[in-house]
């Protein structure tokens, strides 16, 4: 019974509150968290897509023996593949941004991102 | 036949980066040598299905089984397999480069890192799948960071951080824009969006459009979107500069060509209807051009070396956007022959400027003086590859600006006028290409003895020499490349028609 | 045959790179004999007009890239001229470079320029022409500042002007272009004259591409200021070249495109503005002409420095040039050429004799200078013959081509214009003077004491020189016939010429008469000179101080040479007038880019949030456009 | 009508604690939020059907990317300053 | 950055969040005209995962060849003959979990490039820490090390029946390989006397990656095509069938497991060659 356009008004919701916190913290592992949500709200979003109300998930079972001509009976496995990968990815960056965002601080001893504009290498 | 096996131009290179990982425990100049193998290898075959397409037409290579547009598959047209040798043979030169230097604890990762970037590369273009092409995006974007932040000083740290950013948010823009199209066409498959593109509304094309615009924009190096490239540039490895500012760009050019061009697309008859159509094409036209006069007035007051590079990296790929915004035949082939000349000139240049500056303290324009005496083989190299880029006549710079303002004053007058301030603004690039040609003849009176020569570095920068030399001088060679190129990237309806297996669309 | 002489040419410039530092003289030599067969050739082609080769390029897109050349009238005379120049300076040159200090890339770059500008000259079309203008460009650069951190800010002035007009250049050939698909001069000219028939903006719009592009060029107002740079700084054998040669391909670009093209429009134009019989544009460029050369004259007369002020003379000839082909009478095109030819020459031989001067004393201010007149003779007397034909006395060249531009400027009724060319001529005669007298005449300063005149290699060029400006001041027929036929060649009308008789509508000039005259003059003033009073050699000190030592009041040798500060009094009287220094201009655009590159390069280097808010708000700003146009 | 008010609930619960990953001072808590943020969508995946994501963004969104956040905040420091 | 300067980039900051919001929201309550989003969707009727889920792929691509020239009504016109779970044997494609045909069949390629950015990003990582010093050890309690070394195990068991099950359930490798990742990441953090080898992680980790590539390549030999399913399928439902797939997944979920064990670890303590 679930409107898909609710889902995708809180994708977005999401996804502008993460573009928010992007935009205004200072802190790297804040902006980092922020991306995260970014990530997780076009998941969300991915997921809305392929949603029918009143349908099961895409999985054959005892309880779904085989899926109907028009393909209403199952909600579309298609995005559920694509978010799969995308979660995985939205790891590696995040992994990645950590260890950068590790470096930087051994460097300068701050997170604080507005404390890491150069003078000196102009 | 089939030619499935074009696979292999993605599945070497990802095998033998599992592979060397392994193999490096043994010795760590294996990874090393099996990466020129397999450059070698990967360049030989792109040119033979080059040979291929240029008789057959457009190719379809079928992944899993399952043609297309239910599964995976990829396309090679003319274009992409052009651009693809293009960028082998860059990173061939660039992992000459890499090979080398002294190994030490990090080389079998580096050799691995390269290896991933080429099959990114790869991946990039040759998909026929726009989720797939998602995929390959993100390899590249990391590897590009994780290749960016190798020096692990401050400036390498914090431009990888830009650029880690940038994309991220970008990918996310890119994943919205993929939801929409799967949303309403359902399907993912380049070819049938591209056909039933005009099928969409117009707030929703608009969607799209902007989705792909801040995803890819970041990677064009385009001015608002583009504020990782100083700082990535100036703080990276000398071979990671080769690859970013020559691979990566024209990996990133390609993407958006089929992004905006095959995917969005522009009218080839009465069926495909370019739906934004020019409103779109002024915006690109629009930002492309104040990307090129704001990076050249950036690097007008520049002092370090590498950070004039970037920006003159950023001021092209704007001139090649511009180019591809106009979009007929003739801004196309002066396009291509704007991406031969970037990348080639680009690699030249910041192979040869890390040789003369080598024992320098401080890598800005002061570190050229007496180039000349020093080291005079790297001197000449910068020289033709400054040369080039500035458009000296009869190189390959000289014929891309010359065709870029042809085809931009015969389309219109928005164009041309744009074209005029896009040349003005080029003046600069001579004026300070020209400051630092000129340092390298002061010749001072302390002579400094001549720097040992770097074979490596010598051998893969007259490699891009000779073909530069070579497109430059052998006009039946490039005009068939060119013209083939160009016409394979006007004509959408072969591409449609052949990967979805239907013959007359019209 | 054109192409592959210049492919040797190219092939020994390359070749030459090889040579030793030690043999540096070899190297010098191979361009002179380069030089020498390249003169040849282009004299065996007197004649063959017509004849044309071309070679095809690549072609990308629609733009079929070719190197087509030509042989007319008007590019044979200014190829031979300039080439057999070159060659002379060339035999200069080897002296003066034989050292192994001395900068050998000079002559890789001066060859190649001397292979673009017989290219520039020997072009068909426009799109050949723009190739080896776009190079020369490129080449010059080099040699004007072959790595000195001095001439470096100096060439920067002549290098971003010309480059700007070579873009301009460029986009007014490919507006053509776009509009009748040729590079064709002919058809071109054709092109534009029916875009001037229909009146569209965008005539006037290539027309002034085409302006800015061959003005940049030829220094006139108000790109005047790179000559005085340039000249001074670049070494000192190429300032001849660059004076005498490179500064010539604007005008010749003006004869050989807007000259035919104004013809057209006074001939044929229903539509168009005409004043005093000739266009309303062309008129205005004659007029910028003639402003230029005042100007230059002012401002040469105020410089110090020898180089300097031989530049801005220059200047002020190529205005009097552009004056006279402006007006586009025949007699006027031809004036011009004219004048143009015998600049060249006395001014090669001017620049020839103070790059003399200099290579013994390494002096360039002229107040440190002086009497240099008995330990150099040959080079004063190229010198003393340069000026005299400079500043258009009789009997010499200059004097011919003068006289051709103020009866064309006459009898094609322009008094305003005519007296501007007058004053800036009597100016002219103000400051050259005062050269001749700063350097060779006067005193000579002790520690010039064992100056020598220059080696004998480097004189031949000056004798060379000298006896082309008294043939061509005796002779003006030698080079007003082949101006005639270009005459012919571009559809005008020709003058009335001989040999040694020149015809205006007002008056007619024999010119032996008038070298008979002034040689009679000289030689009763000279016989004069021998049979009074002997001469007693004054030291310095005695002519000026009455024997006192000057260090008790205060003064130094320089103070008391009169050329310091020659023409102050003349100065003040402009006291009272604003003063516009167009160099100041430039400066201050320079500054003003540097400080936005300065923001720019800052924000770049700023911190990752700065990037991430540019970027979105960047789409934000694209998406409030979209919503504004949709 | 039970799956949408635990959606709307849910709806609630991840916008509050994705504001609160943003908003919060101390950086654990952030990250913890981001877990519980993950969490709840896990849920909400399986509400819409998709289990299998839904076990993968438990696992690997609720679980590893908060290990890694959580390495990331010990190796620098905990408070914004 | 002064404080007066910080509210406006705030604010700004909230403007531009808005614009970009009712930019983005628009398609969704669009009502012109041409093919827009759907409020409800009903059915997979015009998407191609419609074939993913009736398991009939190939003829409804062999259906979009017969019918040339009208490309647009053939999507709908393919003759239908949709599985049955436990009676089809021998489908195109083996799983009973759709996702899994998809994710391992169908787009088989995206999940290698998903493997691909995943070792690459983990690759980066190790680049970044290298010659990093560990973090501090906190005092060990007796209590976490018993309650780790009694969890482990149960850990390690779900991670595997999770990608082994991953055919016929929810889970597959991604999945299975964080549980196995979580299972060490318990290890070395709470007991330190546990000696975790991340060389023999990776020789793993690299091996298991040859091997999806060598099977990728060897679907190549056999079936003339990158990733195609050589091996046989079996019946639809079974524990048994699908065994390419079943083998990939273990692979990914082996590759996966160490490879994150090996990226926490070097975040945990800095990456060292031992």
């Amino acid at each position: 019974m679930i409107d898909n356009r609710l889902i995708y008004v809180m994708s977005l919701l999401l996804f502008l509150v993460g573009l928010y916190g992007v935009l205004t913290r200072k802190n790297i592992l804040k902006m980092l968290v922020a991306v995260s949500i970014m990530e997780t709200a076009a998941n969300i979003f991915l997921i809305g897509l392929g949603y029918i109300s009143n349908s099961s998930a895409p999985i054959l079972s005892e309880s779904l023996k085989q899926v109907n001509l028009l393909g209403s009976n199952i909600s579309d496995p298609l995005p559920h593949s694509l978010v799969l990968t995308a979660i995985v990815i939205g790891v590696g960056t995040t992994a990645l941004g950590i260890a950068i965002a590790v470096r930087l601080y051994s460097h300068y001893r701050t997170l604080n991102i507005n404390k890491m504009g150069d003078k000196d290498e102009l | 036949m089939s030619y499935n096996s074009a696979i292999l131009l993605i599945a070497a290179p990802l095998l033998m980066a599992f592979l060397s990982f392994i193999l490096g425990i043994f010795n760590k100049r294996i990874p090393a040598i099996l990466l020129v193998l397999t450059l070698s290898f990967n360049f030989y075959f792109s040119t033979y299905l080059l040979t291929l397409v240029s008789s057959k037409g457009v190719l379809v290579s079928v992944i899993s089984g399952f043609e297309p547009p239910f599964g995976i598959n990829l396309v090679l047209t003319y274009f992409s397999l052009l651009l693809l040798s293009l960028i082998y043979l860059i990173i061939l030169s660039a992992s000459v480069v890499f090979v080398s230097k002294k190994t030490d604890e990090n080389t079998v990762k580096v050799a691995t890192l390269l290896f991933l970037f080429t099959a990114a590369a790869s991946g990039l273009l040759l998909t026929g799948d726009i989720f797939n092409m998602f995929v390959f995006f993100e390899i590249f974007a990391v590897a590009n960071i994780s290749l960016i932040s190798l020096k692990k000083n401050k400036t390498s740290l914090k431009g990888s951080f830009k650029y880690l950013l940038l994309s991220s948010i970008g990918s996310a823009f890119l994943l919205f824009g993929i939801g929409m199209i799967y949303g309403t066409l359902g399907t993912l498959n380049i070819a049938e969006i591209g056909l039933r593109f005009y099928e969409l509304s117009p707030l929703t094309g608009a969607f799209i459009f902007i989705m792909f615009l801040g995803a890819i924009l970041s990677e064009t190096e385009t001015f608002p979107f583009n504020f990782w490239i100083t700082d990535s540039y100036k703080g990276a490895r000398n071979f990671v500069n080769i690859l970013l500012g020559s691979a990566s760009s024209v990996a990133a050019l390609y993407i958006f060509f089929r992004l905006f061009f095959t995917i969005i697309g522009y009218p080839i008859n009465n069926r495909y209807e370019f739906l934004i159509s020019m409103d779109a094409r002024l915006i690109i036209a629009l930002i492309s051009a104040i990307s090129v006069i704001v990076s050249e007035i950036g690097a007008l007051s520049s002092k370090s070396v590498k950070r004039i590079l970037a920006f003159s990296s950023a001021s092209q790929m704007g001139m090649i956007l511009f180019a591809f915004s106009i979009s007929d035949f003739n801004s196309f082939s002066a396009a291509l022959t704007l991406i031969f000349n970037l990348s080639l000139s680009k690699a030249i240049l910041f192979l040869s400027s890390h040789e003369i500056m080598k024992g320098a303290k401080e890598k800005n324009i002061e570190s050229f003086t007496g180039g000349l005496g020093r080291n005079p083989v790297f001197s000449a190299l910068f020289i033709f590859g400054s040369l080039s880029m500035v458009g000296f006549p009869l190189t390959l710079g000289f014929y891309g600006k010359i065709s870029l303002v042809a085809s931009a004053v015969s389309a219109s007058g928005y164009f041309s006028i744009l074209v005029f301030v896009i040349l003005l603004a080029s003046a600069a690039e001579l004026f300070y290409y020209f400051r630092l040609m000129h340092k390298l003849f002061v010749s001072e009176q302390n002579h400094t003895e001549k720097t040992k020569m770097n074979w490596f570095y010598a051998a893969s920068g007259s490699l891009l020499l000779a073909v530069m030399i070579i497109l430059a001088l052998m006009p039946k060679f490039t005009e068939r490349i060119v013209s083939s190129a160009a016409g394979d990237m006007m004509d959408k309806t072969t591409y449609i028609e052949r990967v979805l297996k239907a013959e007359d669309l019209k | 045959m054109i192409l592959y002489s210049f492919l040797f040419a190219l092939l020994t410039a390359l070749l030459s790179l090889f040579i030793r530092r030690e043999y540096n003289y070899i190297r010098w030599i191979l361009y002179s004999a380069v030089l020498a067969s390249l003169t040849f050739l282009i004299y065996t082609m007197n004649g063959l007009w017509g004849y044309s080769e071309s070679f095809k390029l690549l072609s990308v897109g629609s733009v079929d890239f070719s190197l087509n050349f030509k042989v007319t009238p008007l590019s044979w005379l200014f190829s031979f001229f300039t080439t057999g120049l070159s060659l002379s300076i060339s035999l200069f040159s080897i002296v003066k470079n034989r050292h192994e200090e001395s900068e050998r890339s000079i002559g890789f770059f001066w060859l190649i320029l001397s292979v673009c500008n017989i290219a520039i000259f020997l072009s068909a079309d426009l799109l050949t022409l723009f190739i080896f203008w776009e190079a020369m460009t490129f080449v010059s650069f080099f040699v004007i500042s072959p790595g000195w951190t001095k001439s470096f800010k100096a060439v920067n002035y002549y290098f971003i002007l010309s480059i700007l007009g070579a873009f301009a250049m460029l986009v007014g050939i490919f507006f053509l272009y776009s509009k009748s698909a040729t590079f064709n001069i002919e058809s071109n000219i054709a092109q534009l004259f029916v875009l001037y028939e229909l009146n569209s903006p965008q005539a006037i719009f290539i027309t002034l591409m085409f302006v800015l592009g061959f003005f940049t060029k030829s220094a006139l107002m108000p790109f005047h200021i790179w000559p005085a740079e340039a000249h001074s700084e670049a070494p000192d054998d190429f300032s001849s070249y660059l004076s005498g040669i490179m500064i010539k391909y604007g005008l010749y670009g003006s004869i050989l495109f807007l000259v035919p093209l104004f013809v057209f429009i006074s001939k044929f134009s229903q539509t168009q503005p005409m004043s005093n019989h000739i266009p309303l544009f062309s008129h205005i460029l004659a007029w910028v002409g003639a402003i230029t050369s005042v100007v230059a004259t002012f401002l040469a007369v105020k410089s110090n420095d020898m180089k300097r002020l031989a530049a801005w003379s220059t200047v002020g000839n190529i205005g009097y040039a552009a004056t006279s082909i402006f007006i586009l009478s025949s007699m006027g095109v031809a004036g011009g050429i004219f004048h143009i030819i015998n600049h060249a020459i006395f001014k090669t031989a001017i620049f020839l004799s103070l790059a003399a001067v200099k290579y013994r004393t390494h002096e360039r201010e002229m107040h440190r200078l002086g009497g240099l007149a008995y330990k150099m003779p040959v080079t004063f007397l190229t010198f003393l013959l340069g000026i005299i034909a400079a500043a258009g006395i009789p009997p010499l060249n200059g004097y011919a081509s003068k006289w051709m531009i103020y009866q064309s400027l006459l009898s094609g009724r322009f008094p305003f214009l005519a007296t501007m060319i007058f004053l800036s001529s009597t100016g002219a005669f103000m400051y050259l003077f005062r050269a001749l007298h700063s350097v060779f005449l006067g005193q000579l300063p002790s520690k010039f004491d064992d100056v020598k005149e220059v080696p004998f290699l480097m004189q031949i060029p000056m004798y060379i020189l000298m006896l082309l400006m008294v043939i061509i001041g005796i002779f003006p027929g030698t080079v007003l016939l082949p101006v005639n036929s270009i005459l012919k060649s571009m559809n005008m009308e020709e003058i009335k010429v001989t040999y040694t008789t020149m015809y205006s509508m007002l008056s007619s000039v024999d010119a032996p008469i008038v070298f008979l005259v002034f040689a009679g003059s000289f030689a009763f003033a000279f016989i004069l000179y021998l049979i009074g009073k002997p001469r007693r050699h004054v030291e310095l000190l005695d002519n000026y101080t009455a024997g006192q030592d000057p260090k008790e009041f205060g003064l130094t040798r320089e103070m008391y040479h009169f050329a310091l500060k020659f023409y102050e009094p003349f100065e003040h009287m402009f006291d009272k007038y604003p003063r516009t220094n167009t160099k100041e201009f430039y400066d201050s655009f320079e500054r003003k880019i540097n400080e936005t590159g300065s923001f720019i390069k800052k924000f770049y280097s700023s911190s990752p949030r700065s990037a991430v808010y540019i970027f979105t708000l960047s789409i934000v700003l694209i998406i409030i456009y979209g919503w504004l146009v949709w | 009508m039970l799956l949408l008010i635990m959606f709307i609930f849910l709806f609630i619960l991840i916008f509050l604690s994705a504001l609160f990953a943003v908003l919060a001072k101390d950086l654990l808590f952030c990250v913890i939020s981001l877990g519980v943020m993950s969490l709840a969508t896990s849920i909400v995946f399986f509400i819409l059907n998709a289990p299998d994501v839904a076990i993968t963004e438990a696992s690997v969104g609720a679980a590893l990317t908060t290990a890694i956040y959580v390495f990331g905040v010990r190796r620098t420091e905990r408070e914004e300053k | 950055m002064r404080e007066t300067s910080f509210n406006t980039g705030k604010f700004f900051a909230l403007i531009i969040v808005a614009v970009l919001g009712i930019f983005m929201i628009s398609p969704f309550f669009d009502t012109g005209s041409g093919k827009k989003i759907s409020p409800r969707l009903e059915n997979l009727k015009d998407r191609v995962s419609l074939h993913y889920g009736l398991k009939n792929v190939n003829d409804a691509s062999k259906n979009i060849e017969e019918c040339q020239g009208d490309y647009y009504t053939c999507r709908e016109g393919v003759k239908c003959n949709n599985v049955i779970y436990k009676e089809t044997a021998d489908a195109e494609t083996g799983p009973a979990n759709l996702v899994t045909s998809i994710v391992l069949d169908y787009r088989a390629f995206d999940t290698l490039g998903e493997i691909t950015v995943l070792f690459i990003s983990i690759l980066g990582v190790a680049l970044l820490m290298t010659g990093f010093p560990a973090l501090p050890v906190k005092n060990e309690s007796m209590i976490q090390s018993a309650g780790a070394k009694f969890l482990v195990p149960i850990i390690m068991l779900v991670g595997i029946y999770i990608f082994l099950h991953g055919h016929l359930t929810p889970g597959g490798g991604f999945p299975g390989g964080a549980v196995i990742a979580t299972g060490f990441l318990l290890m070395f953090m709470t007991s330190g006397d546990y000696n975790f080898r991340s060389r023999r992680f990776k020789t793993v980790e690299t091996a298991a990656g040859t091997i999806i590539v060598a099977l990728a390549i060897a679907g190549l030999i056999f079936k003339d095509s990158f990733f195609a399913n050589f091996l046989p399928n079996g019946r639809l439902g079974d524990l048994f069938s699908s065994f390419l797939i079943v083998i990939i997944y273990s692979l990914i979920g082996i590759k996966v497991g160490s490879e994150l064990s090996v990226g926490l670890r070097n975040l945990y303590t800095g990456e060292k060659d031992d």
